[in-house]
């Protein structure tokens, strides 16, 4: 069910180049089920930074009754988010949307989870729970650089992980698919979020038979009622049948949704 | 009677707060939140004759103090809307305000009349206003003898009385006020979203794939509240205010202002809890403060003291 | 040539940032705090034929990212202005844009002979648009045919060129901004202030002893960028934009959006050495950027890429 | 000089019911001469609240290079303010405007400081340099009531200290002007600070010769430049003379101008 709740921030730590990871505290967190659904967050109790923001949950805790994200500090509201501290409380709504399905695939097969900047957080979570149901995870992270990149230990210590930078500077130098590539990455189900382009580039270069995507879009209400998220299905492409990316997804099987 | 009891044309309200057209769908994703049966009335969003997917995304952007949106009217059209999404809506004791929007005067028409005759649509609320579809919609709203006729001729097929939405885009809105009012209108809710633009400075370009969009929330709440103020004192027929409201003193400015009802829009996705949460303040307000009924705060700013005609009661 | 260097209309700027007018009086405050000969120009506050108190006070309050005012164009008259004010401000390499403003035309006219005579005075700016005078004023900015006559009996005195300051108040801002562009008008400013209000919660009475103000700030910026987007993809004379700028951001967005060269309001309350600070910013970021000259920004969120020439140019 | 710095908070704690005591430091405090000026603090760096809050300088420690006011949190910027914590820093802009002129009175003197609500943490620096100047103080204190008062035993250290709150709950039942009254306080200069119905009150009810009173206005830019804060002066009540009660004032002898 999806709660608002005020939740208490145990720690908060940048542990990359403008990147956060930020633990809260609350019962909420009972309610996070799937890994990929995201919270929504609003930063401060007055008008400005007015709308919530849309984050993937990155690892929940059930025992503690607490659960991580991981953000890229950019704009206004995240600015203002990496300045809040231990005790301090955030307002989230949530747990949001549709996350990886993880009866998707079955104990003992491979699942290959591709992953680019801060699309990289909402996988460690599903990777944590497919290693819980004994299926094989191989990751492929790409990131700008090494100075932007995070969970790499984390990662390694769940599976084989490849990495892609731009600049080469950890990992090969190159995007994702041409790590696929380089090392013939293939698996049974394709777990994936990042950004559009590599999104697309996954489509056709499927190390899997099939697979899943998480989108981003900008937002409004988070919660299905505002149509500010909508995309078009791949069986309507310009019609007026649509996906709202908040509440039908973020996350659609492979070729439901046009990119 | 209970004080936050409100009587407007067609419409009984268990109270004078309601989600605005546009900030909550058909009400489903809310129900999962909480009773909507808690709400004075529901707004549903726009309903055009065909339906219609909208603007491309990106569709909305953030401002300071505000938002821009252009969904476009995005809606199942006017069929889905009377098969699905009404009866879904008839199992709480709520009334429903339809909003109903076109591209040309016929549009308006053909909507209205299937519309009203849904068992729990109370009232219709013309959207004369929208800023964000390119042919008719925006001049409906600005141009009086237009707004009046259009009035006019929805007012012939509705079988529930007319609420016309008035866009803020305008150098004269009593005027334009005055005309529909001329034209047969029941009610009057202000204002929708005044049309503004955000340009990424990463790209130089619209951030809104529409180019422009809707501004809404609190930022434009003086705006709002201005022009409830004027209107109020030269209409006889009663307004439902909304613009930037997400506490309770933004409701009783509104009402001081010259509203009668309220809606709420923006806030809505701030805080998905905010019509239970200011409906439960507003009533503890008037308990507290020994309100005998809350039309009493309708128009305070601009009543004679102690003299509590006016010229729009 | 420095990449700030702008000319425009009777005006070598060293920069394109200027202080608005009315949120600088005649600079002498400022003046304490840093060296105003950094500044682009300076836009001096309203001047009247007569000396006025204006409205009374408060004639401020706060609103969401914004604030109202109604200080009702208290100045100490034209008179004055000649013999204390402008004299005073000669000390600064720094043109000064006039602003005028008057109850009926001849005021206008009275003021802008006077004063475009005055050495330092490099341009005119006609307040077309105070929405915080009773009469006049606010009918000057919103009929295209009267601004468009009163741009003409001004240019007919002026000795220097005349800027409009446009309402934005309007249904349509691309019809009066091309009205005083027939009218004779070298340039357009804009935009003024949006009628807004706000209520004492406590009294239930307008804040503003004055009633309604008008708006400004960061929560007007949506609106300001979206007007200056369409009028300057329809007038050949050049936009000194205006409306809730308070960072570089900012102003990249109004060149962006139409504007060759912008002023700087509220912002100055907030953070009073803001000019200077932005000017040293935006001359770090042309540095940084390469950008030959600041105005092959103007207007790029609507030039066809690759394809420089456009209607303004 | 008038000056922008981003002080650093020292100390903040309640002192009475919604009144805070707030202590900063910086290099601004050198500027702080006369008693009575104010300072103008923006509370946040985002825009909303947008305007800065114009707050009285309550005490200077030039020692310590350190100043303190004390403000009642009521509105949304000074319950923001009230939030904040030691070691945060704070957007102030000051000294601003003309305070309490110390040459209008001589040693051995007496001054009658005359303070309503949260006017009167301008008369405890006022109090202090007067001392210093071996001026004799006697001050009157008007409050709600108990609850909302402050720094009395401040104030009693300082001289003889006579209160009146509307309640009757500390000191006498009624206002200041019922404490002149009924105490036959009289001196040689009054200064006064407090709401403007009470200072209407002392113009009639002038405990002394002369007078200054300082005076509250809905500011704008707080150093005269966009005239928010005007008032007519008293020769001229209806015509276009005025005064910038921000830097013409806040303090202006009694008669100067229209209450
Ligand atoms: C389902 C989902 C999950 C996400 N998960 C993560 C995550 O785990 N870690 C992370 O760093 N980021 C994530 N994002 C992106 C994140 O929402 C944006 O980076 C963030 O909203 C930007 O806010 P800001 O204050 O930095 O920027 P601002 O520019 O101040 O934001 C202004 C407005 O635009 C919206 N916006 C700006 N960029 C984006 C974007 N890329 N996507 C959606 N809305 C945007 C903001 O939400 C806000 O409404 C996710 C987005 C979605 C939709
Ligand atoms: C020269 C001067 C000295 C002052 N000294 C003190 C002091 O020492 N202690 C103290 O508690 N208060 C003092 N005040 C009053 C103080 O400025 C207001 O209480 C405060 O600005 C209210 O802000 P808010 O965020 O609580 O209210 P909000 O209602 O959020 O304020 C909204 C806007 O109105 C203005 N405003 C509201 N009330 C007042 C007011 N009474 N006077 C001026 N502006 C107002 C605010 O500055 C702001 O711009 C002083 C005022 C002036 C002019
Ligand atoms: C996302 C969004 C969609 C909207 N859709 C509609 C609509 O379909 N019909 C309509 O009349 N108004 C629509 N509006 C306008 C609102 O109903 C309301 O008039 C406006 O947003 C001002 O109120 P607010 O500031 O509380 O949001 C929409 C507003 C938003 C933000
Ligand atoms: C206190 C105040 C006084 C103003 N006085 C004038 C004026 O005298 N003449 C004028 O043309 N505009 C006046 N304006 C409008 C500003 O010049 C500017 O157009 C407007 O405030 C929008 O810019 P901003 O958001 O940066 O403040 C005034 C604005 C403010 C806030
Ligand atoms: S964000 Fe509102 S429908 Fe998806
Ligand atoms: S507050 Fe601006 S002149 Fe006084």
């Amino acid at each position: 069910m999806i709660k608002q709740e005020l939740m208490t921030i145990v720690s908060q730590q940048q542990i990359a180049k403008n990147i956060y990871e930020l633990t809260m505290e609350g019962e909420l967190v009972q309610e996070m089920d799937e890994p990929g659904r995201f919270v929504h967050l609003r930063i401060n109790g007055g008008t400005a930074p007015l709308l919530r923001r849309p984050i993937s949950v990155a690892a929940v805790h059930q025992h503690l009754g607490q659960f991580t994200i991981i953000y890229r500090a950019g704009g206004e509201g995240t600015r203002l988010l990496s300045e809040k501290k231990a005790g301090e409380r955030i307002d989230v709504l949530g747990p949001l949307g549709h996350g990886f399905p993880l009866e998707a695939i079955e104990s003992g097969q491979t699942a290959v989870l591709v992953g680019g900047g801060i699309g990289v957080p909402p996988l460690y979570d599903l990777s944590r729970r497919l290693k819980e149901q004994n299926v094989h995870v191989i990751h492929v992270l790409g990131f700008q650089n090494q100075e932007s990149a995070f969970y790499m230990e984390k990662f390694c210590d769940l599976g084989e992980t490849y990495m892609a930078t731009e600049d080469g500077s950890l990992g090969i130098k190159g995007f994702v698919t041409d790590a696929i590539k380089q090392f013939s990455v293939k698996g049974d189900v394709l777990y994936a979020c990042g950004p559009i382009p590599m999104l697309k580039a996954l489509e056709k270069e499927n190390p899997a038979d099939r697979g899943f995507v998480s989108l981003e879009q900008r937002m409004g209400c988070g919660i299905g009622a505002c149509f500010a998220c909508v995309c078009h299905p791949s069986n309507d492409p310009k019609g007026t049948e649509y996906r709202k990316v908040c509440s039908d997804g973020p996350v659609f099987p492979i070729g439901e949704v046009v990119l | 009677m209970n004080p936050l009891h409100v009587q407007l044309p067609g419409l009984e309200l268990k109270n004078p707060v309601m989600p605005a057209s546009g900030c909550f769908g058909f009400g489903r994703e809310f129900s999962q939140l909480y009773d909507l049966n808690q709400l004075g009335a529901i707004m549903i969003k726009a309903t055009t004759p065909e339906p219609r997917f909208g603007n491309p995304t990106p569709r909305v952007a953030e401002t300071p103090s505000g938002m821009l949106n252009a969904i476009g009217l995005q809606n199942p059209g006017l069929k889905k809307v009377i098969s699905d999404e009404l009866p879904w809506l008839s199992q709480f004791d709520v009334p429903i305000i339809a909003n109903i929007a076109g591209s040309e005067m016929e549009d308006y028409v053909t909507v209205a009349e299937a519309i009203s005759q849904v068992d729990n649509v109370k009232a219709l609320e013309l959207n004369i206003s929208c800023p964000n579809v390119k042919t008719g919609g925006i001049a409906f709203g600005t141009v009086p003898e237009i707004a009046k006729e259009l009035t006019k001729k929805v007012k012939e097929v509705s079988e529930v009385p007319v609420y016309v939405k008035l866009s803020p885009n305008v150098t004269n809105i009593v005027e334009i006020a005055k005309a529909v009012e001329e034209g047969g209108a029941d009610g009057i809710t202000m204002i929708n979203t005044l049309l503004g633009m955000k340009i990424d400075i990463h790209t130089g370009r619209a951030l809104l794939a529409n180019g422009t969009g809707g501004l809404s929330g609190p930022a434009v709440k003086p705006i709002a509240v201005r022009m409830i103020y004027e209107v109020s004192q030269h209409v006889h027929i009663p307004i439902i205010g909304m613009g930037g409201i997400s506490s309770l003193d933004d409701i009783l400015e509104f009402f001081y202002a010259g509203a009668s009802a309220v809606a709420i829009g923006t806030a809505n996705f701030v805080d998905p809890f905010i019509c239970p949460k200011l409906i439960a303040q507003l009533q503890d307000y008037v308990d507290a403060n020994g309100i005998d009924h809350i039309s009493e705060l309708t128009g305070r700013s601009w009543k004679v003291r102690g003299n509590r005609t006016y010229i729009g009661s």
